[in-house]
């Protein structure tokens, strides 16, 4: 693959892509990816630029679904963009990479993180911790609170069907007993048919790897139901409204696998500051990845000195130990982070908010 | 003393000019008829009377009512009643529970119990029938029906619509008999009939509509004798 | 010809005596006769169509183009369903999937090339339309629709549920056509003239594919089948007296649109190299039937109209962002508020060639006698008894 | 001649109500026979029968050497299995195969394909013995466009035998009601029957409309076509038909030439009432009010049910 | 065993109330519905914003609960008739399908103007019913579950009797059949679609507000799920029949608890649709649909 190089033309701003989903039901992830990456475009600019060139971002929706996002991607390539930062739903963003590929366009990819996206292809790199690593860090801490039996229950998509696998599979390994796997429609308000079997399987530990709307459900219809076991979730539950929607007292033992954020980083109150007065209101889920996303991506220009599709590679490929909110980051072979940089999150009750509770080094 | 009045009436449907300033009367406690070829407008300008078509230009009026803008609902509630072409019978009700909206703007139930009851007397075969879905009766069964809901409403005027269509000659006489009787009870009655030569029998005065307007009129022994009448409506 | 007749007719007892009357024959020029138009405008859409990628051959516009030919293979398909046979399909998208699925299992988990999935693709269409139709014979509109309906979920739920069909992931890296040692892939140089990969070139392919999927089902419509399935349509039973199958007729409507949807589907798969179950769910067999209705049931260009409709709004509204799908939404409300038969119903008569019906000739002989005889009709009124006012003659029927 | 059309011993229930109950008749070849009885009678759930579109209780109907009517094998009948089985289409006869064998009908209330031209109308009833294949159609082989205008010629044929003059390009919807009869009858005529059943075919028509109508049936049969048509006008019946069968209660009462049913006091009291001439219609006296309601219900008493025989003294007569 | 079959019940009676609603409009204009669950979704954003304009948050009060939802229930009716006025009503006459249309675009219309308003994450609904269960014949049964479900067996068995035992009942389905014949009797067709359109929609909106308070979260999309399950409810009671309807939506909860805890919940869509096609193969009018017989 390979081949083209952009449509750069050597002048003028340089571009970057974002395909993120605004419509559909995932779309309420688009708006905090998009504030997220222009944050740091604006930052950037205000340091003059990249390449001595300003940056500008691009978004186009994908709607979380993969002829949309096609299109959108060809319009991106039409618009002579140099890099991909987007990139939300596994399924939408896996048809788009080997249009970019052929358009000789370098991807950074914030959040989709299925292991489907690990292909080999050279302008592919991601910055969300992949399936694999965030089910290691959850197998450890179902190891460290001593749980011998574990359930997974995932809500039938790509990337959270993905985590729930390889968590059984780490788990198994570990020598874990899997009390049960089960799937939930997404989008649903009824989980009790989950909540029944969690009460009387009672494993002593649960991974809920989908969203944090049903998550919050499942919790509390669970505790209702009788289950008493701990409840670990996956990334894609950490938000407030995770909490708000369990209700008050609901979400005692409730931790998350997840990469770090602001709020749980010194000094980031800063940040924080800075997003909400561009956006309007605070960062959500995948802020911080679109934000170091599109830091990552201008690094690697800076680094390589030309928008050149190989040069960039190189330079995302050379980047060491680079500072993002997730840790410093260096890519592996494939392309993916080497640690994942997944710690443990919980709930604290009196802002709903997820913060630091183990991670999980020692 | 005239209680309907259709003056210089034009019906169109899209392009179609149905109805061309068509004019006629009808006089309190009269039974007229209205004799036309297939697409003459005949059952146009019964839905015209009742609010289901509209005039393009000219007046409808009755008693005082104007008919070219009032809603069907209203003009049924003031009792003016018509029994469609084709019956239209509610298919999957039973045959008392199309007879009971039959009584739907009648407010006294009562009345309308009392008025059920007197056309299962009139029809008994309706009365056997009272259960059975209306759209499984015989096309006569459904007539019935037609014709005992309009009576179940109480009507001052009677709009009838080819009610003899598929009958039995021994039922079209009855039936006959039956608009002449409701009419001697002070039920003013307008029918359009393809069965000409018994329609003429009962009614007082007739009027004969072709594409839409009105050719020829007069009392109904009249027409009845009228050669141009008796060649293309009654058969030598 | 006597001999023609046992040609084109089965052995029938009775045969037509012969018309009475010549008849003229119909008018065949472009503007006076309404098949001849709309060949015309055929013929300048596949013109515009071959042109396009000398406009525009940004990887943008090929792209959209290329799915909007899709979603016209997919309404064309649909059409003969709901346009013409009458039967209300809510999952029709599941024909697609099943096309899309089938030819990308058979080239990437066998390893097939993608012209040897093609057969597949059709067989495993046409059983899925008997499978769809078999036990849907008895039943009447809107009991059809959640069958239809339910049938859509349950491909898609398998297909998300499935180890090959690669779960809520789906299937990658489906190739495009190939034969021997060449690819679509590698691009394509006529003349001079660089056709760069598989975007302008697949987009030629699907427009050639979309063409005859639209040549055909407008063909198949004017013939012996399609007059059985408008039957069925308008009615059933009386269809079943005219000695149609009614059965037959359902089920073949069914297979005829399984297997052009399944056509799109393969299209689709290699359009985009990757499919997976997100976009096979019901929201897609609405808006395809959205389009169809739309457009215009069971009129060809109107079915076109409204699949470029439905495709290519929302990415004009690209633009609007989060807002286009309201406005999609507003949109479509005004549009059927105000085309309720669709933007080009099959009824329509090109407005030049529109000619009012002519008022039933007057009842012949009483009608004379009595114009004469009659002293209290008004002689205005007299006039339209005797033929038609001087307005609608103007209008009135040409020859 | 020989029998073309045999009933034998057709029963036919709805819940309680026996439509036919017990009807044999039989129809000879290039005969027109005349179905009549009063309203409810069971006419018109015979002819459903016998074209297949209702599944009688029991009975048998052969039509052309061919038996319409399939029994259940028992072991269905005894698992109550028989009637789903039916309406799959297993153990029965579809209408459309009795089309094709040769027997068309046309429906009480008109039941025309309205969103079709009238050619198209005409040319949809010769699905079945038109020579048309799928490979043909799509790509416009000469054998296609044969069989295109042969059909086409046919249709226009039969419109033009049944005296429709208008534009054929004309939806049905458009055409006024006579005009949609005839539209209906070539329709018939272009399955190409034997056997053509027509339901009322002159309801709604006046008198010149109905002599036309006579005069086309009368060239229907010509053709060699045996016509069945059931019909309440009996000025019609009398000069048209050759033989008439009566029904009352879902069976024959009687069965004869238009002079012997005229004068069969069955049928005159089940249907015809006492000649017309004799008892017209007393309007004077029922307009000046001295026939009371009783009267008339007495008379609605004797009405469709034919049952003077319920002992009631018809107050009119 | 005996949860499975209360589980079921729970859903099912949501399943059944907006059933109802989308059978009735389907009962008198044969029109498919589909923005109806999006009322559903309405009546749930209405509550939310009342409670949150007054600062109310993590209420347990039912008595306020009752409140909001007649308001509610107002609301959403009102809405549902100005739907009908605005959009349903100018195609009256038109083809089925067109309206149909209408219907898909009044969803898309409903639900993302709903997004732009409140935006497009769910929202935490501000009253919440207490959930303390209690066992009792092998079901645990929470108060809250009681409280709803008495609501909605209260709300539909009135409603049942109105449509199908009364002089407007009769109007209604006189309409269904033939609307202009029903003119002829004196019925104000407006006037009768119109109160049909404000009793579904308001169904709908308590629903939604009961949906909000049981379960906790609300969505701008909340309603295309539960109007898809709506729709194949009332068609396995026999679209039209109100009873049905109800009996449907039961049905289908049970249908949809026992397939997931047989064949895991991936495969629970795909069992209940199974089902429901071999059971309309075999009885193609649904449970308690009229057969329509039709004469020749
Ligand atoms: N809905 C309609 N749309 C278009 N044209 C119509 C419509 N209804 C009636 N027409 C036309 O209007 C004219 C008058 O029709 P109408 O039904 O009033 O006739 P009629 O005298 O009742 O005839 P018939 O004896 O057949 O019942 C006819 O030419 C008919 O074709
Ligand atoms: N599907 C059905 N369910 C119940 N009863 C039925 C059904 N179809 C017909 N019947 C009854 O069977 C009897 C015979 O009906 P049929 O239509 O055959 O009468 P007919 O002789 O054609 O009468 P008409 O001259 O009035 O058309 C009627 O009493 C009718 O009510
Ligand atoms: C948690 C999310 C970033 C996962 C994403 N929706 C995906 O499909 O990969
Ligand atoms: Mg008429
Ligand atoms: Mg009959």
């Amino acid at each position: 693959g390979g081949g083209g190089g952009g449509g750069d033309d050597g002048d003028g701003p340089i571009s970057f892509g974002m395909l993120a989903p605004f419509s559909g039901s995932e779309s309420a992830f688009g708006a905090y990816m998009q504030n997220g990456a222009q944050l740091a475009v604006d930052e950037l600019n205000a340091d003059g630029g990249v390449l001595g060139r300003e940056l500008e971002l691009v978004v186009e929706d994908d709607a979380c679904d993969a002829t949309t996002a096609v299109a959108g991607a060809n319009k991106l390539v039409t618009e002579g963009i140099t890099a991909s930062v987007g990139g939300y739903c596994s399924g939408a963003t896996l048809p788009t990479l080997p249009i970019f590929d052929e358009a000789g366009i370098p991807m950074v990819i914030p959040a989709a993180n299925s292991n489907e996206l690990v292909q080999g292809l050279p302008g592919v790199f991601l910055i969300n911790g992949t399936g694999t690593q965030q089910a290691a860090a959850a197998v450890q801490y179902a190891e460290e609170i001593g749980a011998t039996t574990v359930a997974a229950i995932d809500d039938a998509t790509s990337y959270s069907a993905d985590l729930a696998a390889s968590f059984v599979e780490q788990a198994g390994d570990a020598g874990l007993e899997i009390a049960f796997e089960e799937t939930v429609t997404p989008g649903e308000n009824d989980y009790s048919a989950v909540a029944t079997e969690l009460a009387s399987v009672q494993p002593d530990l649960v991974y809920w790897t989908g969203y944090y709307q049903e998550g919050g459900l499942i919790v509390r219809q669970a505790t209702d139901a009788g289950y008493t076991g701990a409840f670990l979730v996956g990334d894609g539950s950490v938000d407030a409204k995770f909490a708000e929607i369990a209700g008050p007292g609901y979400t005692d033992n409730v931790v998350a696998t997840f990469t770090q954020t602001p709020d749980m980083i010194e000094g980031a109150d800063q940040w924080i500051a800075d997003y909400s007065e561009l956006a309007g209101e605070a960062p959500g889920p995948y802020s911080t990845q679109a934000y170091d996303a599109v830091r990552v991506m201008a690094q690697a220009i800076e680094d390589a000195g030309s928008t050149d599709f190989d040069a960039v590679v190189a330079g995302l490929e050379g980047l060491e130990g680079f500072d993002t909110f997730a840790g410093p980051l260096t890519f592996t072979d494939d392309h993916t982070l080497s640690g994942g940089g997944f710690v443990i999150v919980s709930i604290d009750p009196a802002t709903n908010a997820f913060v630091l509770k183990d991670d999980l080094q020692g | 003393m005239t209680a309907l009045e259709v003056q210089d009436v034009d019906v169109y449907y899209g392009r179609v000019h149905a109805l061309r300033r068509l004019s006629f009367s009808v006089g309190d406690g009269e039974i007229v008829c209205l004799l036309g070829n297939n697409g003459a407008g005949k059952s146009t300008t019964m839905n015209l009377l009742s609010g289901l078509v509209r005039p393009k230009d000219g007046a409808v009026r009755w008693n005082g009512m104007d008919l070219a803008t009032a809603k069907p609902w209203d003009i049924v509630s003031a009792g003016l009643i018509h029994v469609p072409e084709g019956r239209r019978i509610f298919s999957t009700m039973t045959v008392h529970e199309n007879l009971l909206l039959g009584g739907y703007a009648v407010r006294d139930r009562r009345v309308v119990d009392q008025r059920i009851a007197q056309v299962y007397e009139l029809m008994p075969r309706l009365a056997e029938r009272r259960k059975q879905q209306g759209g499984t009766l015989s096309g006569g069964e459904q007539q019935m029906v037609a014709i005992g809901r309009a009576i179940v409403g109480g009507p001052k005027l009677l709009l009838l619509d080819e009610p003899s269509m598929g009958l039995a000659p021994l039922v079209v006489k009855q039936v006959m008999e039956v608009i002449a009787a409701v009419n001697a009870q002070g039920t003013t009655v307008l029918l359009v009939e393809q069965n000409a030569r018994a329609a003429l029998k009962i009614a007082h005065r007739a009027y004969v509509v072709e594409t839409g307007t009105v050719t020829l009129s007069g009392s109904a022994a009249e027409l009845a004798r009228d050669a141009r009448v008796v060649e293309a409506y009654l058969g030598a | 010809m006597a001999r023609d007749l046992d040609l084109a007719l089965k052995h029938a007892p009775l045969r037509a005596p012969a018309p009475l009357f010549d008849r003229p024959r119909p008018a065949t020029g472009v503007f006076t006769s309404q098949s001849g138009f709309l060949r015309a405008l055929g013929t300048l859409a596949v013109l515009l169509l071959a042109a396009l990628p000398f406009l525009d051959a940004s990887r943008y516009t090929m792209s959209i183009a290329t799915s909007a030919l899709i979603y016209v293979m997919l309404c064309m398909g649909l059409n003969v369903v709901v346009g013409y046979a009458g039967l209300l399909d809510l999952g029709y998208i599941a024909f697609f999937a099943v096309g899309a699925y089938v030819s990308g299992i058979f080239t990437t988990v066998l390893g097939f090339p993608m012209w040897l999935a093609l057969p597949a693709t059709i067989a495993a269409c046409i059983v899925a339309g008997i499978l769809i139709g078999a036990p849907t014979l008895r039943l009447r509109s809107d009991y059809l629709a959640i069958v239809t309906l339910g049938f859509g979920e349950i491909i898609r739920i398998t297909a998300n549920n499935l180890e090959i069909t690669g779960g809520p992931s789906g299937i990658h890296g489906i190739p495009s056509w190939d034969f021997g040692g060449w690819s679509f892939d590698d691009g394509f140089t006529v003349g001079g003239l660089a056709f760069p990969g598989y975007v302008v070139f697949y987009y030629f392919v699907a427009a050639v594919v979309v063409v005859v999927g639209v040549i055909g089902a407008g063909r198949l419509a004017k013939g012996k089948m399609g007059r059985a399935w408008k039957a069925v349509r308008d009615d059933e039973d009386a269809a079943e007296a005219m000695g149609i199958n009614t059965y037959v007729a359902k089920i073949s409507a069914y297979i005829i649109g399984a297997v052009w949807a399944g056509m799109a589907g393969q299209l689709m798969a290699t359009h985009l190299s990757a499919i997976s179950p997100n976009s096979f769910q019901f929201l897609y067999s609405a808006l395809i039937l959205m389009a169809v209705v739309l457009g215009g049931m069971g009129s060809t260009p109107g079915v076109i109209i409204g699949a470029l409709f439905v495709s290519l709004a929302p990415e004009l509204l690209r633009d609007f962002a989060e807002w286009r799908y309201l406005i999609f939404g507003i949109l479509l409300v005004v549009v059927m508020l105000f085309r309720p038969s669709g933007l080009w119903p099959a009824t329509a008569v090109l407005p030049w060639l529109k000619r009012t019906r002519p008022q039933p000739p007057p009842f012949t002989s009483a009608v004379g006698a009595i114009d004469q005889g009659v002293p209290d009709v008004e002689p205005s009124v007299m006039e339209s008894v005797d033929g038609l006012p001087a307005a609608d003659a103007e209008e009135g029927r040409q020859a | 001649m020989s029998a073309l059309l045999e009933v034998r011993d057709l029963r036919l229930q709805f819940g309680g109500v026996k439509a036919v109950d017990g009807l044999s008749f039989e129809v000879r070849e290039g005969e027109i026979l005349a179905v009549i009885g009063p309203n409810g009678a069971g006419k018109t759930s015979a002819f459903n029968c016998i074209s297949a579109f209702y599944l009688p209780t029991s009975g048998s109907v052969v039509f052309d050497g061919k038996r319409i009517v399939r029994e259940v094998p028992g072991f269905w009948r005894a698992l109550r299995l028989g009637h789903l089985l039916q309406s799959f289409g297993f153990y029965r006869v579809l209408p459309s195969r009795v089309t094709k064998w040769g027997m068309a009908r046309t429906f009480q209330n008109l039941r025309l394909f309205r969103e079709l031209s009238v050619l198209d109308n005409v040319k949809s009833a010769m699905h079945s013995i038109l020579r048309e294949g799928f490979w043909s159609t799509l790509l416009h082989t000469p054998g296609y466009r044969r069989a295109e205008e042969a059909c086409a010629r046919e249709a226009r044929g039969w419109l033009d035998f049944v005296g429709f003059e208008d534009d054929e390009d004309l939806y049905v919807g458009q055409l006024p009601y006579g005009e949609q009869r005839r539209v209906e009858i070539a329709r018939a005529l272009a399955t190409s029957p034997k056997l053509l059943l027509l339901d009322e075919p002159a309801a709604g028509l006046n008198h010149n409309e109905k002599q036309a109508l006579m005069e086309l049936i009368r060239r229907i049969r010509d053709l060699g076509v045996a016509v069945v048509l059931i019909e309440h006008d009996m000025g019609l019946i009398m000069e048209l038909a050759e033989r008439i069968v009566v029904l009352n209660y879902g069976r024959e009462i009687a069965d004869g030439t238009p002079a012997q049913i005229k004068a069969d006091p069955l049928v005159i009291e089940a249907y015809l009432g006492v000649d017309e001439d004799e008892e017209a219609i007393d309007a004077t006296r029922l307009r000046t009010g001295t026939v009371s309601a009783d009267a008339i219900a007495d008379a609605f008493g004797a009405s469709a049910v034919g049952a003077a025989s319920d002992g009631k003294d018809g107050g009119s007569r | 065993m005996m949860q499975l079959i209360w589980n079921g019940l729970i859903v099912g009676s949501f399943y059944a109330l907006v059933a109802l609603g989308y059978s009735m409009v389907y009962g008198i204009i044969k029109l498919l519905n589909f923005a109806h669950g999006d009322i559903y979704m309405l009546g749930a954003f209405v509550g939310f914003f009342t409670l949150s304009a007054f600062g109310i948050s993590n209420e347990t009060s039912i008595p306020l609960l009752v409140v909001i939802m007649l308001l509610s229930m107002v609301t959403t009716g009102l809405i549902g008739v100005g739907i009908e006025r605005i959009a349903y009503r100018p195609l009256r006459k038109s083809p089925r399908l067109a309206v149909l249309i209408t219907a898909i675009g009044v969803s898309f219309t409903l639900e993302y103007g709903v997004r732009q308003i409140f935006g497009p994450n769910p929202e935490a609904f501000p009253i919440r019913l207490e959930s303390s269960g209690f066992d009792f014949a092998g079901m645990r049964i929470t108060a809250s579950q009681l409280v709803l479900v008495i609501i909605a067996a209260v709300l539909m068995l009135v409603l049942a009797h109105i449509v199908e035992r009364t002089r407007e009942g009769r109007a209604m389905r006189a309409i269904a059949l033939d609307p202009q014949g029903a003119q002829l009797m004196g019925v104000n067709v407006n006037r009768v679609i119109a109160t049909v359109f404000f009793i579904g929609s308001a169904l709908a909106g308590a629903a939604g507000v009961m949906a909000g308070a049981y379960y906790g979260s609300i969505d701008f999309l909340m309603g295309f799920i539960i109007g898809l399950k709506a729709f194949t409810a009332a068609v396995i009671g026999g679209i039209g029949n109100l009873y049905g309807a109800m009996l449907g939506g039961l049905l289908l909860g049970l249908l949809e608890s026992f397939g997931a805890a047989w064949f895991g919940g991936e495969w629970r869509d795909v069992f209940s649709f199974a089902f429901l096609i071999l059971f309309l193969t075999f009885k193609p009018t649904g449970l308690l649909g009229a057969r329509v017989v039709e004469r020749m």
